[in-house]
């Protein structure tokens, strides 16, 4: 087709896609599903960090977390907006979603057992998010790309106060480190998983990447997250949980050991330690919601006909 | 400044404290659980703003106690007997309305008393207002919005909205009681009375009200009281018990 | 007995006592809020029993440990990752139908389980198990025949055994599931292999709901792990956080 | 008529009266009232009291507070028979409680505020309403003395208690007797208030008492309160919060100072700390507990329907 070549012309030359521009439905269906998937990462992201606030052990820690959190929902927003540039509803989004349809990062379907967790959610979580989200701030999609300009900035911040929570714990009482180091242990093979498979199982891969949607493997990111890791936490004097890493002088990379891919599919199947609770809340939030977002409909009604009573 | 003038200032700045930390506590147990996401942004945003205001005042109470007590020793080491938030504020959040006619009721008073503030002859209680008060103008908008829109909303939300409002309406006559740490603040020029914020806060509230199509709860109807004193309702002590584990568990440990 | 040896019987009588302690604990916030006078006096029956039971499985921790521990220290004093409970026990409440399934699957494995400590080779484990027996025979009795009857009472009161036993059954797996704790336990003659619980449990719990009408959970589902070896769900902390908080916050005043 | 002065007669003699004898009206409906604020008080008196089971400080302790709250169920069970035995159903007099016509006894309006506050309860709250208490043990009705009779045995056994908890915190800290002074500043007029209005105000006493249901009066009562209470406040080291306590040589009593009564007919009309809670907790137990009910009963009836046609 004439319009499917100049599409991947303008792909092929960097030129931003807008949303009135034509695009084909693989491209539109895959950054829905992609975006939305994200968006709804942000809001289930909530949980596991919120589920510290009421506890932070300082006033100026909850001040960041709460902001963390805020932030978060704003990631939301603007996520949704952007998918709604390509003609679908942040309702009927959130609507497959809580009926277990869409999927959204099996990251926030682990627990956060402890004050450490927020930090090793911050660093890891966060550090892998980055990771995976800096290409994508040169995707091809353009509203994608600018929400993504946004959201990196707030997430290297949220990066930087986690190493930093996690610094203070190592730098304090005995029981305080074994804390990070136990949150290390249960969040690193978790925070590389979020990568995704390793490209050979990667299904959609080569059509994500000529649409300029993909720009980096996941082994590749995978990659960056460990080198990058690896020296901040000896820096803190945390032991990685892998027998098998190690420098390889001759690739320039630190190896790794084996990621357990049942657990990975497994979690993402449903059975994680959280899964159930998380939609569960999120859905619960939404119904008991139900009121609020009626009454506000109603509202605006009755002022649109008083408006109209009036002209 | 004798020695019984500055335990009455600390405890004026405390209960300014403590009633904002508390709300803020409150709020941020909303976190990912409002009924819509621009509901849980602002919600995070009032519990991120009555925080900061927290710890200003709870910073200045320990300078005026001298002691050595920062913002989180304050915060983390007292108990509820020792705590002097209002108790509108410690009511647990019950549904969305609850939560919302809290915050109104609350805003329209703590707009009220911070712009009393502005003239207080504490230059440093004037400051924390002056800043404070930027922040509450916005909380009242928002809040007098969300009661008009849902007082004047379906059916349901009329309902659920006049049931709040009724509910909670016997936590705001405290608001308005004075003690001898009121009487002492009004005498020394840093505070006010609280009874005179009563008619202006009656006269919004009943405004609002209007617009919102709800039912004023009667004014002159019994109202709890005890709160500024220290004596709180069953719910602050568990509040308090989850805000201050850490603290409580590994103690001196630095965070 | 070497330090390993030492160890491994410790965790698994602090699996016993916090798994007791915990259920009790979540009974014990039903307290004046049942569906009925007899359920407020059963579920404080049932749960000053566990507790009874908690206490003397922590007493005899604390004489294994050696290390000065009594029941108290080791309620009071550990974190949630140093707790051993089953993961079913710690689920919240929920509705009262939650609570009884959740009570029914427990009761179910509990006294298969004291019945094979009976013949532990470990008297005092052996004499702990007799007494817990004839308590918990009872407790199994009486939360058998509330499943048969509002399994098999109206359709609400189905649909919502249903739905509990449904969503609890996840957490039921680990009651079976061994590990090296478990498997010097057995080695050693003072436990047992939890695996060979699993069959009797299953035909228990078939023959029950096939008299209460409700359908089994396909007993191959996948299953939550983790409790026994001390990661627990989210909920876990706040309980020991409420439990605590006296001790935590007067550190070493006796009581 | 006769049949009252039958009635009179056996009264004035110290015989019982039981269900199934002739009675006068008003004596049943005294009763009624009576028994039932006072299985009413039992069920709400968990409350407060629960409110610090799962926080107890020891095992022990707890252990002894599930005791005693599964024992106020308990006497609520007996006092709502003793009730049903003069033709009012169980459920009728619930109702009742829930709608906001029937009392219970005032002082669980008040708050439980700390661990003290347990102690203080046994000791002074549980004080209180044995003194009351034990005259009913040979009240007119048979089944109501006889149900006092068992109450009473298990309340002094609470008092105790309570007492030996404040032992404790008297022994204690500085911070801990503190909270067992503070305790008792909260307390101590509530449970004064526990018997009643003062005589002259107080009405229909001149009838109960001829009826063999009120033995003495209610100053006499609160009277006993404070003479027993006095000295093991003493013992404790705690000061009783009334200026004007003190010894009373002449009347072998102590004098004591004048109570707000304003404060206890406020909490009586409903506007105590916490009336709402009460009363909202009980009504939402029991709207939350039907299905359960419903479900029985709906087993009952299969049940029954299987028997008849089996037979």
């Amino acid at each position: 087709e004439g319009q499917e070549r100049v599409f991947q012309e303008r792909i092929d030359a960097g030129v931003k896609i807008e949303p009135k521009d034509w695009m084909p439905e693989g491209y539109r269906k895959t950054l829905v599903r992609q975006i939305s998937q994200h968006a709804h990462s942000e809001i289930v992201g909530q949980l596991p960090e919120g589920n510290w606030i009421t506890r932070a052990p300082t006033l100026k820690r909850k001040a960041i977390l709460l902001a963390k959190v805020q932030d978060e929902a704003g990631h939301g927003l603007y996520l949704y907006s952007a998918a709604e540039t390509l003609g679908v509803s942040r309702d009927a989004l959130i609507a497959q979603l809580h009926a277990g349809k869409a999927k959204y990062s099996s990251i926030f379907n682990y627990p956060t057992l402890t004050w450490a967790d927020i930090g090793a959610i911050g660093w890891l979580v966060d550090g892998s998010a980055i990771i995976n989200q800096i290409p994508l701030c040169r995707c091809s999609y353009g509203p994608y790309a600018r929400a993504m300009v946004r959201v990196c900035k707030e997430e290297s911040f949220h990066q930087r106060q986690g190493y930093d929570l996690l610094l203070a714990l190592c730098n304090g009482t005995p029981e305080q480190k074994a804390m990070a180091q136990d949150a290390l242990n249960r969040w690193w093979w978790p925070a590389l998983m979020m990568f995704g498979p390793s490209d050979a199982d990667s299904v959609n891969s080569a059509q994500s990447t000529q649409w300029g949607i993909k720009l980096f493997s996941n082994d590749a990111l995978r990659q960056k997250m460990v080198d990058q890791t690896v020296p901040q936490a000896e820096y803190l004097g945390l032991t990685i949980p892998d027998p098998d890493l190690k420098w390889n002088e001759e690739r320039g990379h630190y190896d790794f050991g084996a990621i357990d891919w049942d657990e990975f599919f497994n979690v993402i199947k449903g059975n994680g330690p959280c899964n159930r609770e998380r939609l569960a809340t999120r859905v619960q939030a939404y119904e008991d919601g139900e009121w609020f977002r009626e009454g506000l409909n109603a509202h605006a009604d009755k002022q649109a006909a008083r408006g109209a009573a009036a002209a | 400044m004798s020695q019984t003038d500055a335990a009455q200032k600390l405890a004026y700045a405390l209960r300014f404290g403590d009633t904002a930390l508390v709300l803020s506590h409150r709020l941020s147990e909303w976190c990912g659980k409002g009924p819509a996401l621009e509901e849980d942004m602002a919600l995070a945003n009032t519990a991120l703003d009555l925080l900061g205001q927290a710890r200003h005042w709870l910073t200045y109470a320990g300078e005026l106690e001298a002691q050595g007590r920062d913002e989180d020793a304050l915060a983390y080491h007292r108990n509820d007997r020792e705590f002097f938030n209002l108790l509108l504020v410690e009511q647990p959040n019950g549904n969305y309305a609850d939560s919302m006619v809290r915050q109104f009721y609350f805003d329209a008073w703590h707009a009220l008393a911070l712009r009393r503030l502005l003239a207080s002859n504490d230059a440093q209680m004037a400051a924390i207002a002056e800043k404070a008060l930027k922040e509450v103008s916005y909380h009242l908008r928002r809040s007098s919005d969300l009661v008009v829109r849902l007082g004047d909303g379906s059916e349901r939300s009329h309902a659920m909205m006049q049931a709040a409002a009724d509910a909670l309406w016997a936590y705001t006559g405290e608001m308005f009681m004075g003690d001898a740490v009121d009487a002492d603040a009004a005498a020394q020029g840093y505070g006010f009375d609280p009874a005179s914020l009563r008619a202006p806060w009656l006269d919004y509230v009943r405004e609002v009200f209007d617009e919102a199509t709800l039912t004023l709860p009667n004014p002159d109807a019994w109202m709890h009281q005890g709160g500024k004193q220290g004596r709180h309702g069953e719910a602050l002590s568990y509040l308090l018990g989850e805000m201050q584990v850490l603290q409580r568990s590994y103690p001196g440990a630095q965070w």
